[in-house]
């Protein structure tokens, strides 16, 4: 299944691994602060509503 | 002369102010009064051109306007002369000594503006707004931090300024000393802000 | 009368997005996966650059979206200045990472490709150092954003910003031009020179194209929302402040 | 005009203006590399011309921040920025008052620093005139990250980090006349790009600076 890299199998290897590492902690850092910015949010509007 | 017409202004995004109109005649003086944070200052810059307002137009030219706030852009290294031939010579008025005579600086002249007392460094700031030669003193708390001796100086300079047909548009929270001068409680224009989503173009942060 | 600027709207923006981003999404992870899959497990071996051609599936893509990510900053940054929509501001606001990552991979990924090919990691060739100072650009962008308080403050200052760097920027790659003529191969689309690329390299290289940029486009959606929603949240405390 | 000038001229001269303080950093730069490089007339020779400028940027770079820090924490910009003077004058006006506290020195104790250095004899003319030519850029685009972080706490590192990636075509172009200077090679070209781009900064940078520093002030 994994194609043979030949000798270098550790360059080709390291750059994907990096690269989707990298997208990948992005992509999780803007879904963490999304996810706490919206709840924040939420908390805010409601505890307006309750206050008038 | 100056008049301010249904002037709107913010502060950190947020509308603070609406529809304040007053108008001044040469040789009036106003007093904005309210509590802190209610838009003094942010009406002061506003009026001096310093920031931009929401709505509403202010009809002096700036031309006439000397602008200050409690610091005084006084440069401690330099003498107290150096400092308003400065000024003077920025805001293209000749001869500093009408100035000097009048606020009893004139011994001082060559002195460091850093050696001066407290209250000589007031007297400076106040002979600064007079070399400056505009009609229209645009004052932020003027006496804020100042001695009794120091207020009565104050509203002497003001006074004298004023029966030259000059303007003075100050903001305080404490009591100036000026009895004969106008006042304006900002608080009845705090600004009415938008309904949560009420579905206005950016007033949907709000 | 439905013009392009009601998208500046954050309301509207905030609902147009609420159902195009899962889509953005979904279609980012499908194509890149493709395309990557496709590059990694389905493309022939170049004769003289071995198995490391296959990086080219990253490093081309994401080299591409740090100056696109730039440029769309800048477009942004414009229409903030001209304009006054806050949605332009903060989508500027949220892509600065994103260019910053893209920038970092494409460094990261040349360092890689050319540590067997040029038998050094790093090179100072015109364009290594051109996206060396780009990543410089993005990270004084960003630490600006993140110091000032004020919002519409922060906006002003860093879309002025964002244009005069961009004239830096320029002038900074001809300098670098200028100052040493490089190792580095001349157009992206070809792996050698002289040749044209194969189709059967070109075909997953355009599909990694379509998914990085899909990927910056998910993640751009995904980052405004979230800034206007912060930008919504400062604004109800300091109201709240006020009252 | 002249009275800002002659003013913030007189400031940075008198006690506590940091006039000097980039001058000393040119100064202990150029002996701390030959301490960390050797002695050796050749080595120092070939990398003199960066060394100076890498310096004379850095020494630039250092007294950035007091162009308008103090102005702004005294109120003074505020009342320069009401004053009938057009912001776009004072901030050319303070780049310039920069420059012949900072760049002017830089480039006139430049020759005894490329003496502690082996420059090359061929090279001090080139030296000077670049650094005559660039350092006024340097200013200017200072001033430029000066008034975009004036109101920040903690600013000065940010604008290290914002102003030096400005600065790296003026960097590029003035070292390049003055290692080919050196190498006896023609330095027409990047003298006339380093000529160009302080010209562009110059006439263009200011306007920026003073659009920066009224959305700062408001």
């Amino acid at each position: 299944m994994i194609p043979d890299l030949g000798r270098y199998t550790l360059e080709v290897s390291l750059a994907y691994v990096v690269s989707l590492g990298l997208i990948g902690v992005l992509a999780f850092f803007y879904w963490l602060r999304g996810r706490s910015v919206k709840r924040q949010l939420a908390e805010i509007e409601t505890g307006r509503g309750k206050n008038g | 002369m100056l008049s301010v017409q249904g002037l709107a202004c913010a502060r950190g995004g947020l509308p603070l102010l609406e529809g304040v109109s007053f108008a001044l005649q040469a040789g009036q003086a106003l007093v904005l009064r309210g509590p802190n944070g209610c838009g003094k200052t942010t009406l002061l810059r506003t009026v001096a051109g310093l920031q931009p307002a929401l709505a509403g137009e202010v009809s002096a030219s700036t031309d006439s306007i000397a602008y200050a706030a409690h610091a005084d852009g006084i440069k401690g290294t330099l003498s107290v002369r150096e400092n308003l031939e400065f000024w003077a010579a920025i805001y293209g008025t000749r001869g500093i000594g009408a100035a000097l005579e009048q606020m009893n600086l004139r011994a001082l002249a060559d002195r460091a503006a850093q050696n001066l007392s407290a209250g000589q460094k007031r007297r400076l700031g106040l002979a600064r707004l007079i070399v400056t030669g505009r009609p229209l003193w645009v004052l932020d708390e003027p006496t804020v931090s100042l001695d009794a001796a120091s207020v009565a100086l104050f509203g002497a300079v003001v006074r004298a300024h004023l029966a030259q047909g000059g303007m003075a548009l100050m903001a305080t929270h404490i009591d100036l000393g000026l009895p004969e001068a106008a006042i304006l409680d900002l608080t009845p224009y705090k600004a009415r802000l938008p309904e949560p989503g009420a579905g206005g173009f950016d007033e949907a942060f709000l | 009368m439905a013009s392009f600027w009601e998208y500046a709207n954050p309301l509207k923006f905030m609902r147009v997005t609420d159902w195009l981003l899962p889509i953005v999404a979904v279609a980012a992870v499908v194509v890149t996966a493709t395309g990557l899959i496709w590059g990694f497990f389905f493309t022939p071996d170049d004769f003289r650059q071995g198995a490391t051609v296959k990086i080219v599936f990253l490093h081309v893509p994401a080299a591409m979206m740090a100056i696109n990510v730039w440029v769309m900053m800048l477009v942004a940054s414009l229409i903030w200045l001209i304009r006054r929509h806050h949605v332009s501001a903060l989508a500027a606001k949220a892509a600065a990472p994103i260019g910053l990552t893209m920038t970092l991979i494409g460094l990261i990924t040349g360092a890689v490709w050319g540590q067997p090919m040029w038998g050094t990691w790093w090179a100072w060739d015109p364009r290594l150092t051109s996206f060396l100072i780009l990543f410089l650009f993005y990270l004084g962008y960003i630490a600006l954003w993140a110091a000032i308080d004020d919002p519409d403050t922060g906006a002003d200052l860093t879309a002025v910003l964002c244009l005069v760097g961009s004239v830096f920027a320029v002038l900074s790659r001809y300098a670098a031009l200028f100052w040493n003529q490089g190792l580095h191969q001349g157009a992206s689309l070809s792996v050698q020179p002289g040749t044209r690329m194969d189709w059967a390299y070109k075909a997953p290289l355009y599909t990694c194209m379509l998914g990085f940029g899909l990927v910056f486009l998910a993640l751009l959606l995904a980052g405004t929302r979230t800034e206007i929603r912060a930008r919504r949240m400062k604004a109800l405390v300091a109201r709240e402040r006020m009252a | 005009m002249i009275a800002l000038l002659i003013r913030d001229l007189r400031l940075a001269l008198r006690a506590g203006g940091g006039f000097g303080l980039g001058l000393a950093f040119f100064l202990i730069l150029a002996v701390l590399v030959p301490l960390g490089v050797g002695p050796e007339p050749a080595t120092l020779a070939l990398i003199a011309p960066g060394i100076l400028w890498v310096g004379a940027l850095l020494a630039c770079l250092l007294s950035l921040d007091r162009i308008f820090a103090l102005d702004f924490e005294d109120g003074s910009l505020d009342l320069l920025a009401t004053a009938p003077v057009p912001l776009e004058a004072v901030v050319t006006i303070k780049a310039l008052a920069h420059w012949l506290t900072t760049g002017l020195p830089l480039v006139l104790i430049s020759p005894v620093l490329g003496l502690l250095l082996f420059l090359p004899a061929d090279a001090y003319l080139w030296l000077i005139l670049s650094l005559l030519l660039g350092t006024p850029a340097l200013s200017v685009i200072g001033t430029f990250g000066a008034a975009l972080t004036v109101g920040l706490k903690r600013g000065g590192l940010l604008m290290s980090l914002l102003v030096l990636p400005l600065y790296i075509p003026t960097l590029v172009f003035g070292a390049e006349v003055v290692s080919r200077g050196a190498q006896g090679l023609a330095v027409n070209t990047p003298l006339a790009l380093l000529a160009g781009i302080t010209a562009g900064a110059v006439a263009l940078l200011p306007f920026a600076s003073a659009l920066v520093l009224r959305i700062n002030l408001r």
